[in-house]
């Protein structure tokens, strides 16, 4: 993990509310994975104080980036980012512009595993988790996965940003796109109305909000597959430290830091009664 | 990388040690040390104070621990440590080989915990010193209970000083009626520095679910926010007092750190600021020794005598 | 200009009156009303609290007076007023002939100077109410030396009770170990309210000049900074007595105001915002009651129902 | 006086560090007049907190400005400002566009007197003070007024911004435009190598740094000359009520209020004594 100072490469609006930042990537750094988070400062005053938390969307190896990085350390890579705006920090984001320095902490995190477990991967993504489901359906996009996607309504999918070639089932709330319902809501009618498909399916992979991936987690069990959730806390330190980003966990420690155990878990070891009171 | 300064010599001597400067870390924002270690060369810190040590593991508050407030934190982490026999196997293995004090910030609910967990300490570590956390506000005892009186401090100061040779340093609350009454109990019962401040009792409501943010209710709040109250309680303590104050609260740069100096603290430590810069420390070091050469400071004390 | 929003009661009966909303405008920084006058409509107010009004004039501390912090503001204003008689001849004309509660903050070095301007105001005006400032933490005597002292406060509030039937409000310093001690002396003494919180102590250095900014080197912090500080206060205080609280400290917003609601506050003041947002009470005003009746709040205590 | 959204209509650089801002005036407010000033809120965050306070440094009279105001209250002026970049709140309005909001309470403070006392009026001014000046230059042209303008070194003139046609005296710290000294000692040159002038000056205005103002008041009594000061301090609420900004004056009083009964006040009254401790 370093702190760097990248430059951005790009920036555009991808859904309502949603944009996509690109960014430069040293060469001597290995590139982000799937699941793998940073953090940024934005501005440099009192507010917003802390850095703020981003999972990966995406990882463009390439040629040397002019004027990005040092000469000794050129930077030729472009990691991307989908972000909602949302506060302060966020907002203040919208605004920045290509060439502008962004105050990085990266790479961060244990990320999904590198295979998945046998089968077609499920992959179920809603909200600000959309980037890093997207991240991982490429990396696998080989093992034909299968990706899900929620929104309240179309306007917050980000059809700018969906892969070429990978299935993908996007639902609403209110249906204004694709089924009505819920991403296992979703995945429920996919799988009735194609038996097969329900039989190839591999492990389960979800970010999103608490509820869906808790209902990830028991669509899981009940279909005796793996499932791995990337979970979100509020964060201080990043980087281990502080115990600030915690999420309680079965086990011999009762609770798992986000920022070094997660922020991907294995969803049998999260204590989803728990985390329902925080 | 911090260049050096001829003329001004940044060490610190705190009761029968030194800190080689004056810019440490504050207990609770740089976990064990190993967490930084990729970040920057911890060896060049003035002073490295763990998250605090319990005699038993903690497992800490319930969730959600921190949320953001205008230029502060608060948190409520509630102690969250592994205690002192797996922090003696599994922490203190990285930080012996450390070439920077590492100062143990000892905590508990009642003063025999602090006393168990220091005689374990000073049985199994050769650690530079303990800071004596009385001032914690997100536990329901010890901490915070002790610290709000003198009696209490001083007493728990004279059994920790009967039982090592080792700086002894007592960590004062900002959440009193008068904090040099509280610091002169320390020095009465044989603290060698007190370390001012700790966080401010602070608290944020989620009005969309009717609720405190956090389930605890109250926290502690760090941050620039706070800057102002500790160095006033620096500026007090330091001229209630004969024995070095290390100066706490919202530093985020050198010129921060330089206010406290001035204000009469002998060291500082960075707290929150260590997750938002997380090597800032480096350039604090630099910009003190770089201030110091501007305006011909020899030493620490001559940051006081400089002060008017 | 503040919508009618059906259902929602705003006023909140203090002693033996009413405000008629729950935003105030809080002392110190509204001057004596007539400032505002042409920035928005004043008889829309739930309350305007002078700034402090001693018995004798006074000059206020030397300058510079004010520093601005990180989301704070430090003042070392010192309770600078024209006294109570000309308070009556050159202020009280335009205040009587506002529509909204004007309840004037009495100040004083000693409990005898606040008794002579009570007594001084009941004669030759016809106010509101009282709020009784033993918080100032920028003069030597008199303020917060009484206000950290639970039997002063009781002392005084009971004189102050046997003086007047109007509301009389004690304004409470966070700068003290247990800030519910000093609300219940005030309860026991016959306060109809406690208003919380005042400013905390704070300083700040200039690092250019190696002094104080402040040539009283010490001030009052107040501004977005402290919210979590006066929150928490308002919760723990609203929990300690009967009476009414008035929450304040760092509102900038409605949402702001409402967390003080959901705390346990009956009304707040707005401070140091009046300074930033000069008309901000209006929409402040508006929002509590928007935000009523979508969650179908009837009146104050509602908001406190809500809250768990 | 009143709590505004203007438009901003102008900005560009006139000096290192040295920035004018243009904004849009409500056609029903009465133009502001040398002297005055209004405050800013910069940002809607914690930080920069306190409005910050600027003089006008000029203001053009014109037609409806498309966009600024409402169609009832149409803006048709433009007030200027010289803002030095010094710290967060000047550092942030020096990245705001033509177009945007700027949340503004004015007209703000006591202006310099209409008319002058006979004679050439004498106007100086350095750093910050020099906004003002210009204006009241600018509305004095008629009487020939003598403006001079002193800087640390020429880059920090505001060569960009000086009126044409009025006799204009520059001087710098290092003599590297104009003569070098104060612009005291380059009033006093300009008087020795030209006793007419001298003769013919008439009150002295002065606006810049306290002991620019306090050499200043020291001419004039020498001189037998009337000064009149625009002060600078921190500032709370602009409008009176905090007594935050005051100055010691001699008088009944001890202090009076920049925002109030200044920024422009007869030089007599100060205190300059009691200043010099602040
Ligand atoms: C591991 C992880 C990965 C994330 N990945 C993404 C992503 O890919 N795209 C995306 O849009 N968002 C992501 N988030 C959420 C993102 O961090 C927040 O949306 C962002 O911090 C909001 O900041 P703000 O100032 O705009 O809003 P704020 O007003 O500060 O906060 C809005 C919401 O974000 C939460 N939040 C605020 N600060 C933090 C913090 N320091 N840590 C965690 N949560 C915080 C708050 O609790 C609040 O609910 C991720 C969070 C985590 C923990
Ligand atoms: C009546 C008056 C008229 C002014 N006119 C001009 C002008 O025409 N052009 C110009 O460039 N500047 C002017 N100033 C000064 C201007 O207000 C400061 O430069 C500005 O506030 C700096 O803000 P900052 O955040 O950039 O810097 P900061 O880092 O906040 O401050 C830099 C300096 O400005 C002072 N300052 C900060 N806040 C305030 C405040 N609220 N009130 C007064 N001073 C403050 C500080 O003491 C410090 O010395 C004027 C000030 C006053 C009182
Ligand atoms: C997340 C967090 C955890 C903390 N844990 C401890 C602790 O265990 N022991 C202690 O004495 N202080 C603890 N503190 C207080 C800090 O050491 C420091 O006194 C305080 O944060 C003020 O400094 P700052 O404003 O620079 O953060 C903690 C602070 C934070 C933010
Ligand atoms: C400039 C200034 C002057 C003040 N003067 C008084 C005063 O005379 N009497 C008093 O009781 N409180 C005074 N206060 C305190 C405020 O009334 C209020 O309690 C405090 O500022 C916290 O609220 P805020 O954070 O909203 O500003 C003053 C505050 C400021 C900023
Ligand atoms: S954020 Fe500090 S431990 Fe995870
Ligand atoms: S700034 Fe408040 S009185 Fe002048």
């Amino acid at each position: 993990m370093k702190h760097l100072h990248l430059t951005i490469l790009s920036q555009r609006q991808v859904a309502e509310g949603y944009y996509e930042i690109g960014f430069s990537w040293p060469h001597d750094l290995a590139p982000p994975v799937p699941g793998q988070f940073f953090t940024v400062r934005v501005g440099s005053g009192p507010a917003p104080l802390l850095r703020r938390p981003f999972a990966f969307s995406g990882f463009t190896a390439g040629t040397a980036i002019p004027d990005a990085g040092t000469p000794d350390s050129p930077h030729t890579g472009e990691a991307r980012c989908i972000y909602q705006k949302r506060g302060p920090a966020t907002q203040s984001m919208t605004g920045m512009a290509v060439g502008e320095s962004l105050d990085v902490l990266a790479p961060l995190g244990t990320a999904f595993p590198e295979h998945p477990e046998q089968g077609r991967p499920v992959l179920i993504a809603g909200g600000v988790g959309v980037g890093p489901m997207l991240y991982l359906a490429e990396s696998w996009r080989s093992l034909q996965p299968l990706l899900i996607i929620g929104a309240r309504s179309t306007a917050f999918l980000p059809l700018e940003a969906l892969p070429n070639g990978i299935e993908t089932i996007l639902c609403t709330d209110d249906g204004s796109h694709g089924s009505q319902g819920t991403t296992i809501d979703a995945l429920n009618t996919a799988c009735s109305q194609n038996p097969d498909l329900s039989d190839n399916l591999g492990s389960v992979y979800a970010c999103g909000p608490n509820p869906m991936l808790a209902a990830s987690h028991r669509w899981a069990l009940e279909h005796q597959r793996t499932c791995y959730v990337s979970m979100e806390q509020t964060m201080g330190c990043a980087v281990g430290a502080c115990m600030g980003c915690v999420v309680p966990v079965h086990g011999p420690q009762p609770y798992a830091r986000v920022c070094m155990e997660g922020p991907v878990f294995d969803s049998q070891l999260i204590d989803w009664e728990g985390l329902q009171h925080g | 990388m911090a260049e050096q300064h001829t003329g001004f010599d940044p060490a610190i001597t705190i009761g029968s040690k030194q800190l080689p400067n004056p810019v440490g870390v504050a207990s609770g924002t740089f976990g064990y040390g190993s967490e930084y270690d990729s970040l920057f060369d911890l060896d060049a810190l003035g002073g490295l104070y763990t998250k605090a040590v319990t005699l038993e593991p903690r497992p800490g508050n319930a969730i959600p621990r921190m949320i953001e407030t205008p230029g502060g934190l608060i948190n409520s982490i509630g102690l969250a440590n592994v205690g002192s026999r797996r922090f003696v196997t599994e922490k203190y293995p990285f930080l012996s080989r450390l070439a920077c004090p590492v100062i143990v910030n000892v905590a508990g609910s009642q003063p025999e915990d602090y006393l168990e967990t220091l005689e374990y300490l000073e049985q199994h570590t050769d650690l530079w010193g303990y800071e004596v956390n009385v001032s914690c506000p997100n536990v329901k005892c010890g901490g915070q209970a002790i610290g709000t009186d003198p009696k209490q401090v001083e007493s728990l100061t004279r059994e920790f000083r009967r039982r090592t040779t080792r700086p002894v340093i007592i960590k004062l609350s900002p959440n009193v009626t008068d904090i040099t009454e509280i610091a002169r109990a320390a020095e009465t019962g044989g603290a060698d520095a007190v370390s001012c401040i700790n966080t401010l009792v602070g608290m944020a409501i989620d009005i969309h679910r009717q609720r405190p943010v956090l389930p605890m209710a109250t926290g502690g709040l760090s941050g620039p926010a706070i800057k102002p109250v500790g160095i006033a309680a620096v500026y007090r303590v330091s001229r209630a007092v004969q024995i070095p104050v290390i100066g706490i609260g919202g530093i985020m740069n050198a010129d921060d750190a330089i206010e406290y100096l001035l204000a009469g603290a002998s060291a500082v430590q960075t707290g929150t600021v260590n997750f938002i810069d997380p090597d800032v420390t480096v350039s604090i070091i630099d910009g003190i020794a770089r201030y110091a050469a501007r305006h011909n400071i020899a030493n620490i004390s001559g940051f006081h005598g400089l002060f008017s």
